[in-house]
């Protein structure tokens, strides 16, 4: 009975279904939009009803939210988190920022495409996205799970070589651990 | 007996432990934010989150020691519940009290930390530092509420003269009465340390986000984690089952049972809400402190009153 | 026995830390014997931005420079401007914008209690005074058209008058958060557990706290009554009734009274913002932005921000762009040399807790 | 520390009252929150509002609005034809764009969701990508409290009383503080230049003096247009009327800053220390110009700073054409013109004057003298009103009567008189009959917007005390015994809608004849060229079209190396529309003789 | 502004001006006084302020490039809760060979200040303990925060933008393709960005 193919397709639903309702977001404010985090996780706005709640580490987390932009500094620490996450993971842009370079994109310190770095599955506009345009983006990578587009994390394994030689550019002392994949 | 449908029944209460633990965890959480002014997941999230880790790829190595933590964590959830009489008396599953015996009580009070101690290992082998001392505070709070609770199950051990489970059992449905009213301290002491067993706040030292990121589980996730959880859940059940065992009476039937564990449940869970976290020494300091002395008061109460 | 020192990061990704930053703490058992703040992590080089921009292009960014609470920047930004150049305020824009800036401290400040309790473990605060910070936001978002980033306060006044039936509302907010702080009361200043943990944390020496620098609430609760809106009133605040609450401890269980306290105070302000403003212009019209140059010369101005002395020193060379603006926000002098020393001794469960009492906010650090 | 705080204990346990209450969730997706009134959320963009300025784009520090082609708008007279495109990417919601909007067309809406995978989706075109956006416009901005300077920094004049005791000039133009706020407010999009005949390079010389830097406005000025101050005085200001701040406010006074600018050089040396142009090694080729009007004295000049051998061919005793004899002086003062020819003669330029082609020089020569000859003889040349009486004494030309009150003399005009046309010449008339001591009354065909005549001219006449009576039309000039002029008889009339569309025609009112005792008439219904200094044969090859000459695009005539300009080839008959003409010659004729 | 109200500001630049000889200081307005020194007097003088004039807060210490003057300008901003008086305190130090002592010794937070100042102007504090990097990590471009250092190129250099937008087009351009105008090259500097 496990092997055959309708009770598969049951639990591929059941696995995609708790993929899309649970959704662990890593802590990690990288930049300005994480002002409106709180607001979204707490009793205003709420964003557990989706069942999506905060996890310290980025063992436990599926989603990293890049909240708008990232200083070359931390983009070191945000690939070392990306990459300590566990398959299958997202990642989402907030704002200008992770776009097109948003308001910083003249400063020496902040990286412009986020995109070129690790893979963003949705991005959220507004700078900063208020509270529901950051609830909509999460339906939306729901949705994107759902049709099983949300394939960032594929990506990166396929292209990583594209992506750390932009990584490199960026991150001139190079000095970090290969994680076992 | 046959020995099939013994395990078909334990196989059945693993599941009923599981199923209700997690149910439990997710009203918890809807309690929760409904204190909190907000709505809340829906009950049946953490059924979710359990099966989405279950999904998830884990690709993280730290040696062998780390793997077998988590399982260490759920053999002993499991362990546990094979020795605790779910329901009493000859009710639906009889066959559940095969596995007691005499002295179970001590057993379980050792199979109890078992799983901590496996975690410890596990989790000392990741080489994190939160982890570590993640780690050292559980143990260190574990040496803070186990004394209370000795205490307590001592002093129903000298009331009731058995060290069994079902002798505890028996003993109550034969009195007709429940141990909580027979040894009101032992069960305050009894219940003053389920507080720390829980690990909610203000006794969540261990897994203290804004301090350790999470504790002994910072470097598990995925499987392990889904593992942790499922035993978290189990092992919560199972708590709450032996007190209710040991101090309620049991359960006659399931119904009574969710009744009982629920109520027991909601103190811990209802003193998280409202209550900040302890420093680690702050909570070894409050368990050896009133829990303790009620404790002892219960012991002298057994000995010299009863 | 002397134990082992293991080196713990705190940060940058990390619950306990506020914002972007990480302080390299050695440890011993639980206790903290050498604490690094590294920042940077934030860095934006807004002070080099601010170079390439005009007078009023660099408004739109320096509300950016501190997250929480972006008005200060605004009016501090505004305010030099406005001295260099001698423009004129409107006197309603002057009382809309202390409405502004009280507000804005009734909203850092209700963060505040939920980045406190977020490093307890009081979960419930955090929920209840950030989604009750969304009610101010409500009020924000009404008067600027922003939730976070207002850009509201801009050189000669603010940008637009009060929309009909604000006041009211605000009143009504203002009622609310009254009644929501005794709940607060209730749940969090009247808890035992929260008390035993923030007395006699963090402590810092009265006698040493100006030389170190320390500003805001934390010098208030190390009993020195320092509040630049009595001290150099900007403003309106001398036509204001208010009161400077002071502690003794100088621990973070002091801190968070002063803050306490203080809510009151801003409500009263608020209050009484609304209920004698004046009628009048809100804006001394600026020429064409693009065209708009200042004199040269230079001005530091300070405002008290929620976490104390905000300061801004602007230069100007007189062209259409600043040749300097140098942000001295109260995170800069805390988050640094402070923390590094009060953290010595300290619980390692304590850290954040500390960080949190001292409003530590990167961004401003680094800017 | 109480030994055991049960107050402590127990309070925190009232937070758990909230567990009966309703959440404070707002349960987005399913509820939504009404935004604010003034929400900062996307843009729209009000797409035929807009002009296409650019501002936006200018103001906005993070380079998020670029300026596209949108399909369906070709732009044009005032408007760019481009449109802004924001980029969201970039984007910070400040809204600056919102404020410097001159026209209010770009606005931000209430909807601020935007979510998608695509990171390239985010440029967007306010107002074609959200159509529907105009029913949520939230932040606004009006004129009170957009960052625009719509109102126009008054200019000082004097008094109307003042005014006509004497011809002295009526505008007393900007002080230096004056102009540097009035240049401030110029957003130096540069729509002006495009409907600026000579395509003067106006934004540049407006910034140049909004930073003090007047030195530099003359020499941007004097890069196509050698007659700034006149045209500082005395231009019709087309692109005054494209100004971007003339949508909702007054346009920049682009004519008085120039005025301005040019003002600051007092004499024909400080003009050429400051101009300091780089005069071309002679090229040996000569260059013949027949007239010495705007046209030809900027042909002239421009062909000189070339290397040309320039030679002007002026009938009258002073250069200026028209400008010089039709124009009063109260408006353009002598010395002004007289310093800018000064300052032409300086760099090389020849004027013979008093020679008039045709009399004193035959047009055949010139053309055999010089590789190239220009024609810039404009309209001498008055129309006849076509009435009744108009032989009369005291009923006269305008222009007439203007050649002769700048020739000095003192026209007798009597103390009534009717000035009949709606032109700038007509209100010319006027007003120095005004100052000759006459009550004066204008008689036009039209209603007083349809004056072709500047309303600020309008207005000043009216400041002198000039009586306007639109909708007259005269039929005949009434005379007495002597054949002088004694009353003028009129009719008036009423506005009929045009059959085919155009503006709408004056039908007499039957029975309305009206007379008025008047003691002069001046007419000032048009002129036209004077060509009689043609030879035939040269008549044969240029083709003289309703009154014009017919030129080619390098404006050349029928006849090679004859190239025309100014009021006598082109419609619009005014000074800068001449200045362009010889500008556009003397490169043609550069490119035909060197290149 | 009568002398009698500014005489708090005038009498505290003439002691600071008969106390240090190579000083002089003005009152810029009500609370506010300006006074220039020689770098090697700043500690001097810092801890002269603090200790006999009551300025015991250091507001603000920040540092303006002036490369057309071939000079940083070091600014020390204290203030006198008892005066309630700014005082400026200003320095300039050669660009070529930029140093100072540091004063983290008087006020414990000067230490941060320096350490940014540091960092962003590459000006050497004698005797400043304290990470080299503080700020930025792996810089090895000039420091950023002088003026002749130009972001816009270190972006150009290290980033890309999103492609997309080359279709952009400028208003002033578009104007001069269809009139035909002929903007010199001297007038350029003029027109709108």
């Amino acid at each position: 009975m496990i092997n055959d193919k309708n009770s598969k397709k049951i639990v591929d639903i059941i696995q995609d279904f708790s993929r899309r309702h649970s959704l662990f977001v890593l802590a990690y404010g990288t930049g300005c939009g994480a002002i409106e985090i709180p607001p979204t996780m707490t009793s205003r706005y709420d964003a557990e009803r989706f069942g999506i709640r905060g996890m310290a580490t980025p063992r436990q987390a599926d989603l990293l939210l890049i909240t708008g932009y990232l200083a070359s500094k931390t983009l070191k620490r945000v690939i070392r988190a990306y990459e300590q996450m566990q398959d299958p993971k997202y990642v989402i842009g907030f704002g200008s920022c992770t776009i097109n370079g948003g308001m910083y994109w003249d400063s020496y310190n902040t990286i412009k495409i986020l995109s070129d770095y690790i893979p963003v599955d949705v991005y959220i506009n507004g700078c900063m996205p208020r509270p529901e345009a950051v609830i909509t983006g999460f339906i939306e990578l729901q949705n994107l799970i759902k049709e099983g587009k949300a394939n960032g994390a594929q990506k990166y394994k396929e292209n990583l070589e594209w992506y750390r030689e932009n990584q490199k550019k960026v991150i001139k002392d190079w000095k970090m651990p290969d994680y076992n994949w | 007996m046959n020995i099939w449908i013994t395990i078909l029944g334990f196989l059945a209460t693993v599941f009923l432990a599981f199923v209700v633990g997690v149910f439990y965890g997710g009203f918890v959480r809807k309690i929760t934010a409904r204190v909190q002014n907000r709505v809340g997941p829906p009950v049946y999230q953490n059924f979710l989150d359990i099966v989405k880790l279950y999904s998830k790829k884990t690709a993280i190595n730290h040696g062998w020691m780390q793997h077998l933590g988590p399982a260490f964590a759920i053999t002993a959830s499991v362990t546990s519940l094979m020795f605790i009489p779910i329901l009493n008396g000859t009710g639906w599953f009889p066959w559940f009290e095969n596995l007691n015996f005499k002295g179970d009580l001590i057993f379980l009070l050792y199979m109890m930390v078992f799983g901590s101690l496996g975690m410890a290992l596990g989790a000392g082998q990741t080489g994190n530092p939160n982890s570590a001392i993640g780690v050292s505070r559980g143990l260190s709070q574990m040496v803070g509420y186990e004394i209370p609770w000795v205490l307590a199950l001592v002093a129903l051990m000298l009331q009731t003269k058995t060290t069994s489970l079902t002798g505890l059992l028996d003993y109550q449905v034969s009195n007709g009465t429940w141990m909580m009213f027979e040894s009101p301290f032992a069960f305050v002491a009894a219940v003053l340390a389920m507080l720390g067993m829980f690990h909610y706040a203000p006794f969540d030292v261990p897994f203290a986000p804004a301090e350790l990121s999470s504790g002994p589980a910072s470097e598990f996730g995925g499987k392990y984690l889904a593992l942790m959880m499922s035993s978290g859940s189990i092992f919560s059940f199972v708590k709450l089952v032996l007190i209710v065992d040991v101090f309620m009476g049991g359960a006659s039937n399931l119904i009574m049972l969710v009744v009982k564990t629920f109520a027991l449940y909601m103190i811990p869970v209802l003193y998280g809400i409202v209550s900040p976290r302890y420093r680690t020494e702050q909570s070894i300091r409050y368990f050896w402190g009133w829990p303790t002395f009620i404790g002892i008061l219960g012991v002298i109460y057994a000995v010299f009153v009863r | 026995m002397r134990e082992k020192a293991t080196t713990l990061y705190l940060g940058p990704q990390h619950p306990g830390i506020t914002g972007n930053m990480m302080i390299k703490l050695k440890v011993e058992g639980d206790t903290v014997v050498k604490a690094e703040t590294h920042v940077g992590y934030l860095h934006r080089g807004f002070e080099k931005l601010m170079e390439r921009r005009n007078w009023l292009q660099s408004f739109t960014i320096v509300c950016r420079i501190c997250v929480p609470e972006p008005d200060p920047n605004e009016l501090n930004y505004s305010r030099a401007v406005e001295e260099i150049e001698g423009r004129t305020v409107p006197e309603r824009a002057e009382w809309i914008r202390t409405m502004m800036m009280e507000l804005s401290r009734l909203a850092s400040y209700l963060l505040w209690f939920g980045g406190q309790n977020g490093s307890s473990g009081l979960y419930t605060m955090p929920q209840w005074s950030v989604g009750d910070r969304d009610y101010i936001l409500d009020l924000f978002e009404e008067l600027t058209g922003g939730r976070v980033y207002h850009m509201y306060i801009w050189p000669g006044g603010v940008r637009r008058d009060l929309p009909d039936g604000f006041a009211d509302k605000v009143l009504q907010t203002m009622d609310y958060l009254e009644k929501r702080l005794k709940k607060y009361d209730d749940l969090m200043f009247a808890n035992t557990i929260f008390q035993k943990r923030a007395q006699g944390i963090g402590w810092i020496d009265p006698k040493k706290a100006v030389e170190w620098g320390v500003v805001g609430p934390p010098l208030r609760a190390a009993g020195i009554k320092s509040d630049v809106r009595i001290d150099d009133p900007y403003l309106i605040y001398d036509k204001l009734d208010f009161e400077v609450p002071t502690q003794t401890g100088s621990d973070v269980w002091s801190r968070a009274l002063i803050r306490r306290f203080e809510f009151e105070q801003s409500i009263s302000m608020v209050r009484q913002c609304i209920e004698k403003m004046p009628k009048g212009e809100v804006y001394n019209k600026i020429p064409n932005p693009m065209k708009w140059t200042i004199p040269a010369g230079d001005a530091y101005v300070k405002a008290e921000s929620a976490r104390g002395e905000f300061g801004y020193y602007v230069v100007s060379d007189g062209s259409d762009k600043p040749r300097r603006v140098h942000v001295k926000g109260p995170a800069y002098v805390h988050g640094v040399t402070l923390l590094e020393r009060i953290l010595v001794g300290a619980n390692i469960a304590d850290v954040s807790f500390i960080m949190n009492s001292l409003g530590t906010c990167p961004p401003e650090i680094e800017r | 520390m109480a030994f055991f705080d049960i107050k402590g204990l127990v309070t925190p346990f009232t937070a758990l009252t909230q567990l009966g209450k309703a959440p404070h969730t707002v349960t987005f997706p399913y509820h939504k929150k009404e935004t604010a009134e003034r929400y900062r959320g996307l843009h729209y963009n009000n797409i035929e509002e807009c002009i296409g300025c650019g501002n936006c784009s200018t103001i906005c520090m993070n380079e998020a609005i670029d300026m596209i082609h949108v399909d369906g708008v070709e732009g044009g007279k005032g408007d760019s034809g481009l449109r802004p495109r924001v980029d969201n990417g970039r984007c910070c919601w400040c809204a600056l764009c919102v404020e410097v909007c001159p026209t209010g067309s770009l606005n931000l809406t209430k909807e601020y969701i935007y979510v998608t995978p695509d990171a390239d989706a985010f440029l967007w075109t306010p107002g074609v990508s959200n159509p529907e956006g105009k029913e949520i416009i939230s932040f606004n901005s009006s004129v009170e409290t957009s960052l625009g300077m719509y109102n126009r920094i008054p200019m000082p004049e004097l008094e109307g009383k003042e005014r006509v005791k004497s011809f002295a000039e009526v505008m007393l133009y900007y002080s230096e503080e004056e102009a540097r706020e009035e240049a401030t407010r110029c957003i130096s999009c540069g729509l002006c230049t495009e409907v600026c005949p000579a395509h003067m390079h106006i934004p540049e010389y407006i910034n140049a003096i909004a930073k003090g830097d007047d030195n530099e406005a003359i020499k941007i000025i004097y890069d196509n247009n050698p007659l700034g101050e006149l045209c500082g005085k005395v231009c019709t200001r087309r692109c005054e009327d494209v100004c971007a701040m003339q949508v909702r406010g007054d346009a920049v006074a682009i004519r008085w800053l120039k005025e301005y600018a040019v003002g600051r050089a007092e004499t024909a040396d400080i003009i050429k220390e400051i101009v300091n142009p780089e005069i071309k090694e002679p090229n040996g080729f000569k260059v013949g110009i027949v007239g010495a009007g705007p046209s030809g004295l900027t042909a002239g000049y421009y062909l000189a700073l070339k290397g040309f051998d320039v030679t002007i061919y002026e009938a009258n005793k002073y250069a200026g054409g028209m400008t010089m004899y039709g124009i009063p002086k109260y408006r353009l003062p002598m010395e002004s013109l007289d310093k800018q020819i000064d300052y032409m003669k300086s760099i090389g330029v020849k004027i013979e004057f008093n020679t008039k082609v045709g009399k004193d020089i035959t047009f055949d020569k010139i053309y055999k003298s010089h590789d190239a000859v220009f024609v810039g003889v404009g309209f001498q040349v008055p129309y006849k009103m076509g009435i009744k009486g108009e032989e009369a004494v005291g009923a006269f030309p305008a222009v007439n009567m203007l050649f002769d009150v700048n020739n000095g003399k003192t026209p007798d005009i009597g103390n009534k008189v009717v000035v009949i046309g709606g032109g700038n010449v007509a209100i010319d008339g006027a007003r120095v009959s005004r100052r000759l001591g006459a009550e004066v009354t204008i008689m036009y065909r039209r209603r007083v917007v349809d004056m072709p005549a500047d309303w600020e001219e309008i207005e000043g006449a009216e400041h002198e005390g000039v009586e306007i009576m639109p909708q007259t039309i005269p039929v005949e000039i009434i005379t007495d015994e002597n054949s002088k002029v004694k009353a003028i008889k009129y009719l008036k009339a009423e506005m009929v809608a045009d059959d085919k569309g155009g503006r709408p025609r004056p039908v007499p009112i039957e029975g309305s004849e009206t007379i008025m005792e008047v003691s002069s008439v001046i007419g000032a219904i048009g002129q036209e060229a004077d060509y009689s200094f043609f030879t035939e044969e040269a008549l044969k090859e240029i083709e003289i079209n309703r009154g014009r000459m017919v030129v080619d695009e390098n404006m050349m005539t029928g006849m090679k190396g004859v190239f025309a300009g100014g009021d006598a080839v082109n419609r619009t008959a005014d000074a800068i529309s001449a200045i362009a003409d010889g500008f556009k010659a003397c490169k043609s004729i550069e490119k035909m003789l060197v290149k | 502004m009568t002398d009698t109200i500014l005489d708090k500001e005038q009498k505290l630049v003439q002691l600071l001006e008969q106390t240090f000889k190579k000083l002089s200081g003005k009152v810029v307005r009500q609370r506010r006084v300006t006074v220039s020194v020689e770098k090697e007097l700043v500690p001097s003088v810092l801890s002269y302020a603090k200790s006999q004039l009551g300025y015991i807060h250091l507001s603000h210490m920040s540092c303006v490039d002036w490369p057309e003057n071939n000079n940083f300008e070091i600014i020390y901003i204290l203030w006198s809760p008892a005066d309630k008086v700014q005082l400026f305190i200003k320095t300039l130090i050669n660009r070529e060979n930029p140093e100072i002592d540091n004063v983290d010794m008087i006020w414990k937070h000067a230490n941060t200040y320096e350490r940014e100042i540091r960092e962003m102007y590459g000006i050497q504090f004698n005797g400043l303990v304290g990470a080299q990097e503080f700020i930025l990590e792996d810089w090895d471009d000039m420091p950023p925060m002088r003026r002749d250092f130009d972001t816009v190129e270190y972006v150009d250099d290290n980033y890309t933008f999103r492609p997309g937008r080359e279709d952009a087009g400028d208003v002033r351009e578009e104007i001069v393709k269809r009139s035909g105008e002929d903007i010199p090259d001297f007038a350029k500097k003029y027109s709108r960005d």
